[in-house]
């Protein structure tokens, strides 16, 4: 489960999350929404750790993450996280980048992190191209790559950052359907996402976040068809 | 021939060693001065033309004769028959020994001293080659040390980079007196250095005209003058005993 | 016009020694390169990552080795040092002087090199749950190298290059043994436009080499 | 003894302006040679340019030549064969002769690189406007290829200045050669290695500072 | 009059044209559609003489192009052109970018040049952009601006090589309406377009091009309603 907890973050004197609360259970997939600048993808970056918090709490399964004492790197283990931008390994094979982590991190066998690379491309759709350097992948097999190399790490939480943001209009499909799979499976995501149709399809609950406020948060129909705030209903005006 | 070529040019081009006081060095304010020096515009004045000062380093000072760059070279050139078959030279104009300068933390006393000790000279010199010889019998050429200049030498004794410097006795008097560390040495055991003035090799006249300017040097007491003034009392005598010139 | 006769004969018996040195000339080129990658790599990620003394002597280190000539360089290694009772033999002298001069130039290569891999690189590695140590030299270094290995290769042919100025500071590398030789024997075009072809020759082979490397090291 | 002379004498102001006026040598020589050579490379490099594979065989592989071969052999080998075919020239002539060729030789890639940075689409553009092929050269070429390598040719004008310093080599009293003059003399290496550094650094460090302002300007 | 008769021309081994032939009178607008790679770019570039040709000959108001003794240079000034890839130069303002080829090929004064420029930018839409970088614009700005650009050599014919085809959807819009504006006013115009939508509401005549070969010509009722040739009717279907 993960817990937050009255989360602030400030950049310099900019306040970017203002008291965050938040809870999100296994199996849940949670998408958030919002208008650019809102503070999402800076959400997802205080939950693993990659930027610090100036206030609140953000607990995994009952730890604090950003207590002295935990070891985040063992931490981050458990979550998987997809960006926006395509930013596989160059200079690694495709299977050599979803093996790269189980080895060094876990400290797994080579031919065993070679193994779990291979189910995992293949689980994504890029069973062909393992021998394949990123740059001959198109950006929507670099995206499954990206989940690929992620699920590698046996995650027991994925996060995705407008994971199709940056795609061809035809590629978004291939990798929400992914994005799909993983739902289905069971696995607890939190989706930051422009992707409305997905938003709807497929999360437990959706949140809307305005000025890094978390306005509204419920089902997706509850959401999409009778938002309270007055921005809510702004914003979802404009993005259809 | 050359001499044509210098009196039509109005110019005499004289290659001067600059590395070796005080027979040639820069002054305080940093001109050209020294026996040597003084010798080339004695020549120049002997032509009637004026002197160009070329300063050249101790490896230059034949091929910039061979190469015409240069008229005459006055630069302590020892008149060996190896160097001969490249250039020409006149009779022997000055005299020099070889000594040692020593670093005053070393003890070097006698020649024999200067076994498993880090030996220095200019490169391309006469005191190089021949030390080298002994260094090869002696099994010590990884200590020998060559420098671009005697200064660089003087430089590297003082600085402890090398224990003895190959210099000639005549640098031997100034150099100790500048500088605190260092101190007379040895004199080397090989022959004594005849000196000549280098011209080019083919040009005869040119070569009898410097000839008779030495001789003429010396009968008029210019050499005596000059050496006096540079080095020291005890003027050399310009002749080799036991050899008709 | 043309007086000058031409004496190849000692030239070519010396080859042999020429040849030698031109080894050692490739000896000093290398360790000089291994030593200043390793700095300069250090100086780069000191110059970008820290702030205070270290940092400002990594900026003085790189704009000194930039901004003066080698040669200066080695005269400071050889007669400045030693002026200061330190004393180093030629050989020392020259691998400090070209180490000192390739690790600012590389310095900067590196620094470029760092820039142009993307921030998101070291966050996707870092999400994975690899540690600061990992990250580096499994992700980052690598792409790094990439970029900094046609400016490597570059600075390798410059030190062989620089290597020559060994000559001046009585180092019988290439250059030196070739002085020494037409020193003695007063030969100096014919001796020097044989270590002209050699030094010619180390380079196309340098340039070769790395060519062929970097087909086999960079497949993607 | 009729006089005392004194072969040796202490640092005075006298000597701060021999140097002083060393630097000034050594930055006329570059700037004439970089000057002359620049043009030279411009040319040579849009030769290289339109003339292809001929070019690349002809004048590609002779400058070629000048890259890799250290500059210092190529002074002394110049040196040495100028007066064989009847050239009479001084260390200075010989210097500012081999440092054009050697700019030349850089920055011919240099403005190849320059011409092959302006995109084909561009220039078929200027001349569907009936600009003639000089006029595409010099209004659209120049300026936009000029300045994607100017941090190229920087990088050449700075190299070659502290190149210079070889010339030293042959005799001409320029920086470096006055330094080791004074050092000789005064027989102070750490003080006057100093100054001779301080004296590159104020040529060499505005040069680069002033251009990556330049740079700045541009890329916005 | 632009007059192509029995037009050829060779890539190496490539035919690319095959005996083109092709007239188009003053005030005429061509459009001329065809896959990628049938040889439309080609087409122009032999017009304008920025490719030799092989056999055939094309003439301007009876200039013959390719005659050696023809001044290209003076015979492009009759002739603007833009192209697919946006390609202001980047080194000068937009309105030096118009003014620089008036001044240096026709000789104008730098007073005159600069009034000119400004009115071609005020034409296009870019009057508030006149000491604006290209750096500055937008891809549809850009466009724009090479169309003011051509039209100050004050050209009696204008080729476009796909004008829009690089630029963002949203931008088309504001490319086209200035070609619109420029047929209108009656400028004799050859547009290699993939807009459909254009090449019907604009052009008197349609062109279709098929491997080198212009298979059909007429007016655009004929070309998209009733197309004789089976490729055309395909490549149609296609970009429905
Ligand atoms: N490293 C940083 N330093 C300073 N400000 C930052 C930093 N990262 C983000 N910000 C600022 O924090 C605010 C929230 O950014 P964030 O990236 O979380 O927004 P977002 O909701 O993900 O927007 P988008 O939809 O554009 O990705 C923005 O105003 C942004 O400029
Ligand atoms: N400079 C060139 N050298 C060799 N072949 C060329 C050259 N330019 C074009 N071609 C070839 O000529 C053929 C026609 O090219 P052209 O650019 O005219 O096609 P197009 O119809 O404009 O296609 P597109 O719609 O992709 O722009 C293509 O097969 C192309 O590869
Ligand atoms: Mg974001
Ligand atoms: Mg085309």
């Amino acid at each position: 489960m993960i817990e937050i907890r009255n989360l602030h973050k400030h950049f310099g004197d900019l306040h970017v999350l203002k008291g965050i609360d938040l809870e999100v259970k296994k199996g849940e997939v949670l998408s958030v929404i919002g208008s650019s600048g809102s503070g999402k993808s800076t959400l997802l970056y205080c939950i693993n750790s990659l930027e610090k918090i100036q206030q609140g709490t953000v607990k995994i399964d009952g730890i604090d993450v950003h207590a002295k004492s935990t070891d985040v790197n063992k931490l981050r283990q458990k979550l998987g996280m997809v960006f926006q931008q395509w930013n596989s390994f160059p200079h690694l094979t495709a299977m050599e980048n979803v093996a790269l982590a189980p080895r060094i991190v876990k400290g797994k066998s080579k031919a065993e992190a070679l193994h779990i690379a291979e189910t995992q491309l293949k689980h994504v759709g890029l069973g062909d191209k393992l021998k394949s350097y990123p740059s001959a992948l198109s950006g929507g097999q670099q995206q499954r790559l990206a989940i690929a190399r992620a699920l590698a790490m046996e995650p027991e939480y994925m996060l995705f950052d407008e994971a199709t943001s940056a795609l061809d209009p035809e590629k978004v499909g291939e990798v929400l359907d992914t994005m799909r799979l993983l739902a289905e499976e069971g696995m607890t995501m939190i989706c930051v996402t422009h992707e409305m149709g997905f938003a709807r399809d497929v999360s437990d609950r959706v949140a809307y976040f305005h000025h890094g406020v978390m306005e509204e948060i419920g089902p997706p129909e509850q959401i999409f068809d009778n938002p309270v705030s007055a921005h809510t209903q702004k914003f979802l005006a404009n993005v259809r | 021939d050359t001499l044509d070529n210098v009196v039509d040019r109005g110019e005499l081009r004289c290659g001067v060693v600059l590395d070796f006081p005080p027979i040639g060095y820069r002054d305080a304010s940093n001109n050209p001065a020294g026996f040597d020096v003084d010798y080339c515009k004695d020549l120049a004045k002997a032509l009637e033309v004026e002197a160009k000062i070329i300063p050249v380093t101790w490896s230059e000072r034949l091929p910039i004769i061979a190469t015409g760059r240069a008229d005459v070279v006055f630069g302590a050139t020892s008149d060996s028959l190896a160097r001969a078959r490249t250039v020409g030279f006149s009779i022997p104009y000055a005299i020099y020994f070889a000594q040692g300068v020593v670093n005053t933390d070393v003890e070097i006393n006698s020649f024999e001293d200067m076994r498993g000790k880090r030996v220095a000279a200019a490169l391309g010199t006469v005191p190089e080659q021949e030390w080298l010889k002994i260094a090869k019998e002696w099994g010590e050429e990884d200590l020998y040390q060559s420098y671009q200049s005697e200064n660089e030498v003087f430089l590297a004794v003082s600085q402890g980079k090398a224990d003895i410097g190959i210099t000639t006795n005549t640098a031997v008097k100034p150099i100790t007196g500048q500088f605190k560390t260092l101190k007379e040495g040895p004199r080397m055991p090989w022959t004594a250095d005849y000196t000549s003035i280098v011209g080019k090799r083919m040009d005869v006249t040119w070569l009898n005209y410097l000839n008779l300017f030495v001789t003429h040097q010396v009968r008029s007491g210019r050499y005596d003058e000059l050496w006096g003034k540079y080095v020291g009392d005890n003027v050399p005598e310009l002749r080799i005993p036991g050899v008709m010139y | 016009m043309f007086e000058y006769n031409f004496h190849w004969r000692p030239v070519l018996k010396s080859l042999p020694d020429l040849l030698q040195a031109g080894l050692l000339t490739l000896e000093v080129a290398v360790i000089s390169m291994l030593i200043g990658i390793t700095i300069g790599l250090c100086l780069a990620l000191m110059r970008m990552k820290l702030n205070g003394p270290l940092k400002w002597f990594a900026v003085s280190w790189i704009e000194v080795a930039r901004n003066t000539p080698v040669l200066f360089q080695l005269f400071f290694f050889g007669f400045g040092l030693g002026a200061a009772g330190i004393n180093l033999p030629p050989y020392v002298i020259i691998v400090t002087g070209l180490s000192f001069n390739c690790a600012g130039y590389l310095a900067e290569n590196f620094r470029g090199g760092f820039q142009a891999v993307p921030d998101t690189q070291m966050n996707a590695a870092r999400c994975l749950g690899m540690n600061g140590w990992q990250t580096y030299t499994r992700i980052i270094i690598p792409q790094v190298f990439r970029i900094v290995y046609h400016p490597i290769t570059n600075q390798m042919v410059w030190a062989v290059l620089m290597s020559s100025l060994g000559m001046m500071i009585g180092f019988r590398e290439l250059s030196g043994e070739t002085q020494f030789f037409a020193s003695r024997t007063f030969r100096i075009f014919e001796y020097f436009a044989v270590t002209a072809v050699i030094y010619y020759v180390i380079v196309k082979l340098i340039l070769g080499l790395s060519r062929l490397l970097s087909a086999r090291l960079f497949r993607y | 003894m009729q006089e005392t002379i004194t072969f040796f004498s202490g640092f005075g102001i006298s000597d701060f302006w021999f140097l002083a006026d060393a630097a000034l040598k050594t930055l006329w020589i570059s700037v004439l040679s970089i000057s002359v050579g620049t043009v030279l490379g411009v040319i040579f490099g849009w030769m290289l340019h339109e003339g292809k594979w001929l070019a690349a065989l002809t004048i590609g592989s002779i400058l070629d030549i000048f890259r890799s071969v250290p500059l210092i052999i190529q002074l002394v080998l110049f040196y040495n064969f100028a007066p064989m075919i009847g050239l009479n020239l001084d260390p200075f002539g010989s210097g500012v002769v081999i440092l054009t060729i050697y700019t030349a030789a850089l920055v011919s890639n240099v403005a190849r690189g320059g011409i092959e940075a302006v995109p084909t689409p561009m220039r078929k553009a200027s001349r569907t406007l009936g600009m003639s092929y000089w006029q595409d050269l010099f209004y659209i070429v120049l300026p936009i290829g000029g300045r994607a390598v100017f941090p190229a040719w920087i990088g050449v004008v700075l190299g070659v200045m502290k190149d210079s310093a070889l010339v030293s080599v042959l005799g001409y009293v320029e920086l470096l050669k006055a330094s080791q003059i004074l050092i000789t003399r005064t027989q102070e290496p750490f003080l006057i290695l100093a100054l001779a550094g301080a004296f590159y650094f104020a040529l060499s460090y505005p040069i680069s500072r002033y251009a990556a302002k330049f740079e700045q300007r541009w890329a916005q």
